[in-house]
């Protein structure tokens, strides 16, 4: 239990996160929501990665060679790189709607139904 | 072009400030000077028009650039000394008779007053709220205001200061 | 035949199928023929008839298109009276939706 | 041990930060805690030495998803109406 | 030994005003009043503790030679420097917004800005 | 090349009280009456968590680390000053 | 040179090039319009005509291994590395290939439709970079075989879509439509990625063959393919989470639209790709064959009845493609839920997902053409309400012809291609279930209804005043439906051919798990 | 409208500290942590400081738009450039065709095991790294100065 | 009622990640052959220290090329949305 500790974050974060995207109804508070839950899976791919014990996998001036995995390092570049570009879209768009329809409140944005 | 030359030198200067150790030609590379001298180059022509914002030059001058590291730890350091000790007591004996009061800076160049501002800012128990764009007066916020204080009209920097004379090290360095 | 498409079961040819529509189009033609040649263009032949009474504006003759299967919608309207106020246009029930399909299909892994 | 505890009170301050982004009704204390949630699990990243990562999120948590939520807030409105 | 202690004054002084700042914080009663713990006290105590760090490279350094500690050493007084820097621009523009928007200081003896633009 | 430099004993009960005193300062940060006092509250743990980077990075004998701390030191500053920009309804 | 070059790096080139493209393109656009019109153009043919030889060599010569990055492209296990693919591989078999020549066919005819039909709007070169983003995507999506390469080009689509969808800003509800879309898709995009983690906590392996080699089919292993059926389902506009599709598909440009469909159908091969390859016989095929029939039946249902009181077009045709996903999810599904039981599989399972993926390329050719000529109409009528339309047959009747042609198709009238696939379906399903096949008819008919009263509130009665000046589309439009027209009937006239030549190879590349493997793992 | 005078001068002074920061962060990518997507975003992050601190119209004109889309295509066209490059010289797309060659980025004798790191070394890597810092320079600063030109007050 | 059932849904959510969290050990990985190779070989055969940055820039290449193409579709998106006001004009439709 307490040794798990991590794992138990990112579900406690995941489930804040959907609780916002869910329970929420400003646009803005749900990309939040939704940075959120992107930030709770890169942490969980960090954690799959990491050892105890384990330094940063970077040879330069590295005290050990026992390091940790590199790979979801590189995964979650990527993916933080890809939660920036879709807060950025989710933002705009959500600007451009306050402008044309005078609210941010998804209940109220639907113009489209049925 | 000088602004541009000038830009690059202090941001060649600072890569190499940063890349120290990185060798031995003194404590550099050959690949890191290399580097230096390319994005010194790429730096300068993107912020030559911020660093150089008002085109003078006077911060050029070596001796007043080395005056600052000086300036900050001699008096300054001495002066932060002081307004952290006396912030301590404030905060365990909650003694505080704030005020915003007005302060005349004397200063000409914005930089000076910039630097006014930052080391109030830091310093006794004050903080810069706002600047008159004109005049290069500051308005501060006094954690303690002795008594009487709030009827004087106007407060000149050097009374802020009880241990040493901040403002006229500024007038030196930036003026 | 390589027109032939087995499926297993069965087969179907296209070809058939053209056949009987040449013979469709065929047997229109000569219905056609017949008619265009007691035809002749501006006289009151070419106006509607409908039972006597005058041409509708085109404006009128249009049958909207929410109009048609009227009949159909109306018979299932209490399917469609479900259905229809479903879609919500809300983005978070989509999200509620999605959300709701992963949880049942996670029930039904931890069932089986 | 102390670092469990570190490790322990950096996670407590993750989930903190994220009820916080959850429960503030104003979106700008709202925006300044998903800033914090930011810092924190750069801070974390730190920690589990992901230290590129780190850096990333240091970039674009704290500074970039910030200033354009804070953007975003001005360019539409501060307060949420009401939930559910 | 001596430097170990220097190191450790360092970082208890580092620390002790850190917890000032921190618990300046909480008690004052308005803004600016929070905002001078904040500004003052947490930047010097992190300027000791980082100056821990930066004595403690200088040590080795000159100890070893090794000039991985001077890089140390200098990325330290960088962070320092950057932070002293930063922290006062950024309390300045909190305290002149926060102003601008209309929170006074609550327990004032005296307002001049106030007055200057109402 | 490298030199094994063993990290002094006390160096981890700093960082710890470092990352107290950012738990406490969320209190301010869920009680401030105005943003303005949250985003005091963001800025001294930002400070601190810069603070607790550099010791941490001693406590790794990682040199490298030192850099995150100060993109950290210069980023937050922005994120302040939008704040900043928006309270005083200058945007 | 050229073809030695071509032999060699195809796979690689097919996304390169339209990713260079699509990376000049708005500065080629700041500067010249012609420029940039021709530009595009080129780039779309020479992504289709590399896709196309691709697929020819796939469909010729057995799968295709590219490895990014190695020292010989087909060096997919490096010798020390006991038998760990560790580089981004391409792997391009028959399901793949399929894929490909749809996305060809529809790519170019649809940039050539559009380069007319769009021509006078505002930020044209963000558009056209968009849309050969979007190909670019799409052609990764279907010819990688590494599962975060796949969630990468996912989110591509993902945002070229939705920014796309919400292209015409003026109308504000496109702007709606975008962002529920993009909502819905990032949300898509964290299950990808839980997957992701979760597959690789515990094999350490991201490449798709090398985590079918290893899987053990635990207890995270199901909820990985639970959040797989979630998202990808979701991104293929299956019922219960179809709610964005006539959103998006109702009021993005109509060339767009089309391009949506291929869009939504590489999800769709990702889901089988997936569910085949990854999992295979690994849990209760049964169980996921009759989720995803479920899904399908729904989906064909919900679609087609919310269809007929629709009245906008563009809409109306957005719930029919819902309704055309369910028929390639039930003819596919039939296949998984009988894939352990060899006897069953060899009587009707493979007809059933040869049935379900013919469905796919056909269904990608007619709802192209019917997008296309619902954009016609618009360009020329400027409303999308079928209430306002009327007797536009006596001025457009090349457009109506390909409409007939289309609607046609879908519902499934003998001599076009909707036919054949639906005949596969059915004959099949019935064996298996024939409630489901009685369904599927039925679905058929509706559609036919519906595309009756379509076609009659658009083109036939009376010629109405408003729309007596209204003219034939641009030549360069009546092409790009043609294009598709052709296909169709083509399509429809040499079904078997197709099938023998396109659709079996894929869906057996489908079914064979082992071959798969050995591609890339080398015999294992 | 813009801010006081001090955070003017501050950022003034930052700018040039950010970005050769920036740059330096994206020069060390593959020697320390950081690479071209960190130093890219620190980069723009200076810019949005200085945008940050002025006025937008006066931003405008001190920032050059036409250059950022220079940057952000010619970042990505780099990029696929070297990826393209191995193509043509007989391997695969993305060969690392400069990692041990002994010219520009390619220090043949690379010591194994923790070492000091060298600038020179990397192969295509550095020039990877420029490609994408180029990139997320530009475009990164394009999405903060869209982004804020939407929150104007006139009607859309 | 809607809320009650979103809670559930929430706690249904909740039980399948901890059965995922449940799956894992922290601080042990439960294979670590692919990385192991990286960590290994990837000095040598890159020429640099910076493992991730191998892997992100050269072993995994292609995915960084997709990556920077999302910011730039991300970019494209933004300016398209904000295309009024930087020179572009309206075009009314429909």
């Amino acid at each position: 239990m307490f040794a798990n500790l991590p794992y138990l974050t990112v579900v406690v974060l995941t489930v804040i996160g959907l609780s916002i995207i869910l329970l929420k109804r400003n646009m803005v508070k749900v990309t939040m929501g939704l940075n959120i839950l992107t930030s709770a899976v890169n942490l969980l791919i960090i954690v799959l990665g990491y050892r105890e014990g384990g330094i940063a996998p970077i040879y330069t001036l590295a005290p050990q060679t026992y390091m940790v995995l590199p790979t979801p390092q590189a995964l979650c570049l990527t993916s933080i790189v890809i939660g920036v570009a879709t807060t950025a879209l989710l933002l705009s768009f959500t600007m451009v709607i306050y402008r044309k329809y005078g609210t941010v409140n998804v209940a109220e944005m639907r113009e489209l139904k049925e | 072009m000088i602004a541009f030359a000038i830009t690059a030198a202090v941001a060649m200067g600072m890569y190499l400030i940063f890349t120290a150790g990185s060798g031995n030609i003194g404590y550099w590379s050959l690949s890191e000077l290399i580097a230096a001298v390319g994005l010194g180059v790429v730096t300068g022509a993107v912020t030559k028009e911020f660093l150089c914002h008002r085109h003078e030059y006077r911060m050029a001058n070596p001796l007043r650039f080395l005056l600052i590291p000086v300036y900050v730890i001699g008096p300054f350091f001495l002066e932060m000394m002081k307004a952290n000790l006396d912030v301590a007591y404030r905060v365990l004996t909650m003694k505080i008779r704030p005020g915003i009061i007005r302060v005349k800076s004397g200063m000409k160049t914005d930089l000076g007053a910039f630097m006014l501002a930052n080391s109030i800012t830091l310093t006794p128990g004050t903080i810069t709220v706002d600047i008159d764009e004109a005049t290069n007066d500051l308005f501060i916020h006094n954690i303690n205001l002795p008594e009487g204080d709030e009827e004087k009209e106007f407060f000149t920097g050097e009374e802020l200061f009880a241990l040493a004379n901040l403002p006229a090290w500024i007038r030196r360095i930036a003026e | 035949m390589a027109l032939t498409l087995s499926t297993g079961s069965g087969f179907w040819n296209p070809v058939v199928w053209l056949i009987a529509i040449a013979v469709v189009v065929v047997v229109v033609y000569l219905v056609w023929r017949r008619g265009e040649a007691g035809y002749t263009a501006g006289s009151a032949q070419v106006k509607p008839f409908i039972s006597g009474n005058a041409e509708p504006a085109k404006k009128v003759a249009q049958m909207p298109a929410s109009n048609l299967y009227w009949g159909f919608t109306e018979a299932l309207s209490g399917y469609y009276s479900r259905v229809v106020p479903a879609h919500t246009g809300i983005v978070t029930d989509y999200l509620l939706w999605v959300l709701w399909v992963t949880a049942a299909l996670f029930l039904l892994v931890v069932i089986t | 041990m102390i670092e469990l505890v570190v490790h322990f009170l950096v996670l407590a301050g993750l989930v903190v930060s994220a009820v916080l982004t959850f429960y503030f009704r104003d979106l700008l204390a709202a925006a300044l805690a998903s800033g914090l949630f930011s810092f924190l699990i750069s801070l974390e990243f730190y920690i589990l030495q992901a230290p590129d990562v780190a850096i990333s999120q240091a970039g674009i948590g704290a500074g970039l998803t910030t200033a354009i939520f804070i953007i975003a807030i001005r360019g539409t409105r501060r307060f949420e109406e009401g939930t559910e | 030994m001596i430097v170990e202690a220097l190191i450790l004054l360092c970082l208890v002084i580092g620390v002790a005003f850190n917890a000032l700042g921190v618990l300046g914080l909480l008690r004052f009663p308005d803004l600016y009043t929070r905002m001078h713990a904040t500004t003052k006290a947490t930047t010097f105590g992190s300027i000791f503790t980082s100056a821990a760090v930066v004595v403690y490279g200088a040590w080795i350094f000159l100890a070893t030679g090794d000039s991985q500690f001077l890089t140390l050493l200098i990325h330290a007084l960088i962070a320092i420097v950057a932070l002293a820097f930063t922290n006062a621009v950024s309390s300045h523009a909190l305290a002149r917004a926060a102003h601008k928007s209309g929170i006074l200081p609550h327990p004032a003896v005296v307002d001049r800005l106030a007055e200057v633009k109402p | 090349m490298t030199v094994i430099w063993e990290p002094l004993p006390y160096w981890y009960p700093a960082v710890a009280a470092l990352v107290v005193l950012i738990g406490a300062s969320t209190i301010r940060l869920v009680k401030g009456p105005t943003p303005a006092d949250r985003a005091v509250a963001v800025d001294a743990v930002n400070t601190l968590v810069i603070a607790s980077m550099v010791l941490l990075a001693v406590i790794y004998r990682q040199i490298i680390f030192v850099d995150i701390a100060i993109v950290y030191a210069v980023l937050s500053y922005v994120s302040t000053l939008y704040i900043a920009k928006y309270l005083g309804g200058e945007m | 040179m050229i073809p030695q070059f071509l032999w060699d790096h195809a796979p690689a080139m097919t996304v390169a090039v339209p990713l260079l493209a699509a990376f000049l393109c708005p500065l080629i656009g700041k500067f010249t319009a012609t420029g940039r019109k021709a530009w595009v153009l080129a780039a779309a043919a020479a992504t289709s005509a590399l896709a196309l030889f691709t697929a020819w060599r796939v469909y010729t010569m057995g799968t295709w291994v590219y490895v990014f990055g190695a020292t010989v492209p087909n060096l997919s296990v490096p010798p020390d590395s006991g038998g760990i693919p560790i580089r981004i591989i391409f792997e391009v078999d028959a399901m793949s290939a399929l894929m490909l020549v749809i996305v060809a066919i529809v790519g170019f005819s649809v940039i050539l439709y559009s380069l007319s039909a769009d021509g006078k709007r505002s930020g044209l070169e963000g558009y056209y970079t968009l849309f050969l983003l979007l190909i670019a995507s799409i052609v990764g999506m279907v010819s990688t075989g590494d599962l975060f390469n796949f969630f990468v080009f996912f989110e591509i689509s993902g945002l070229a879509s939705a920014a796309l969808v919400a292209y015409r800003v003026e109308a504000g509800r496109a702007v709606e439509a975008g962002l529920k879309y993009f909502v819905v898709s990032t949300l898509a995009g964290i299950f990808m990625l839980f997957v992701i983690a979760i597959l690789y906590g515990q094999y350490n392996a991201l490449n798709i063959a090398m985590l079918a080699s290893r899987m053990q089919f635990t207890m995270l292993d199901k909820i990985a393919l639970v959040l797989i059926i979630g998202a990808l389902a979701t991104k293929a506009g299956s019922v219960p989470m179809h709610f964005w599709t006539p959103d998006a598909y109702a009021l993005a440009p109509s060339s767009v639209t089309a391009l949506l469909v291929v869009a939504s159908q590489a999800s769709l091969y990702g889901l089988f790709r997936l569910i085949f390859t990854l999992y295979n016989l690994s849990l209760n095929a049964a169980t996921v064959g009759w989720v995803l029939i479920i899904l399908g039946v729904l989906s064909m249902f919900v679609g087609v009845t919310m269809a007929i009181p629709q009245k906008d077009v563009k809409r109306l045709m957005a719930y029919h493609a819902i309704s055309q996903t369910g028929y390639m999810l039930l003819g596919v599904g039939t296949g998984l839920a009988v894939l352990g039981n060899v006897a069953m599989l060899d009587a009707f399972g493979r007809m059933a997902m040869e049935g379900g993926i013919f469905h796919i390329i056909n269904h990608a050719i007619y709802k192209g053409l019917l997008f296309l000529t619902a954009g016609a109409i618009i360009y020329r009528v400027g409303t999308r309400d079928m209430n306002r339309m009327g007797g536009l047959g006596h001025r457009m009747k090349w457009t109506m012809i390909f409409f007939m042609i289309g609607a046609l198709a879908i519902a499934g009238i003998p001599p076009f291609n909707g036919f054949a696939s639906k005949l596969m379906i059915y004959e099949s399903v019935y064996l298996f279930n024939p409630v489901l096949a009685i369904i599927a008819m039925v679905v058929s008919i509706l559609t036919l209804a519906s595309f009756v009263k379509v076609f009659h509130s658009i083109f036939m009665g009376p010629q109405l005043p408003e729309y007596e000046h209204v003219e034939e589309a641009p030549t360069a439009m009546l092409w790009g439906m043609g294009i598709l027209a052709a296909l169709v009937i083509l399509f429809g006239l040499f079904p078997q051919q197709v099938v023998d030549s396109l659709i079996t190879p894929a869906a057996n590349a489908l079914l064979d798990q082992s071959g798969y493997l050995a591609s890339i793992l080398g015999g294992a | 409208m813009q801010m006081s005078k001090i955070v003017r001068l501050s950022a003034d002074i930052m700018y040039p500290f950010v970005v050769i920061f920036g740059l330096y962060v994206i020069m060390h990518g593959h020697i320390t942590p950081g690479g071209g997507f960190q130093g890219g975003a620190v980069v723009a992050t200076g810019a949005a400081l200085v945008i940050v601190a002025y006025a937008f119209h006066d931003v405008k004109a001190m920032i050059p738009k036409i250059l950022l889309y220079l940057q952000e295509s010619g970042g990505l066209l780099l990029f696929i450039g070297a990826g393209l490059a191995g193509m043509l010289l007989g391997f695969p797309f993305f060969f690392n065709w400069l990692a041990n060659s002994g010219s520009l980025f390619g220090t043949p004798i690379v010591p194994l095991g923790p070492n000091p790191g060298e600038l020179n070394t990397g192969g295509f890597l550095p020039l990877m790294n420029i490609a994408v810092g180029i990139e997320v320079w530009g475009g990164l600063t394009l999405v903060i100065l869209y982004m804020i030109s939407g929150v104007g007050k006139e009607e859309y | 009622m809607k809320r009650n059932l979103t809670i559930l849904l929430l706690i249904i959510l909740a039980g399948m990640l901890l059965a995922l969290a449940a799956g894992f050990t922290y601080g042990t990985p439960l294979a670590s052959d692919m990385d192991d190779y990286f960590i290994r070989f990837g000095q040598a055969q890159i020429d640099t220290n910076n493992i991730v940055t191998t892997i992100v820039f050269d072993y995994r290449g292609f995915d960084t090329l997709g990556e920077s193409t999302v910011l730039f579709t991300a970019v494209i998106g933004v300016s398209l949305m904000f295309r009024r006001f930087f020179g572009g004009e309206d075009d009314a439709d429909e």
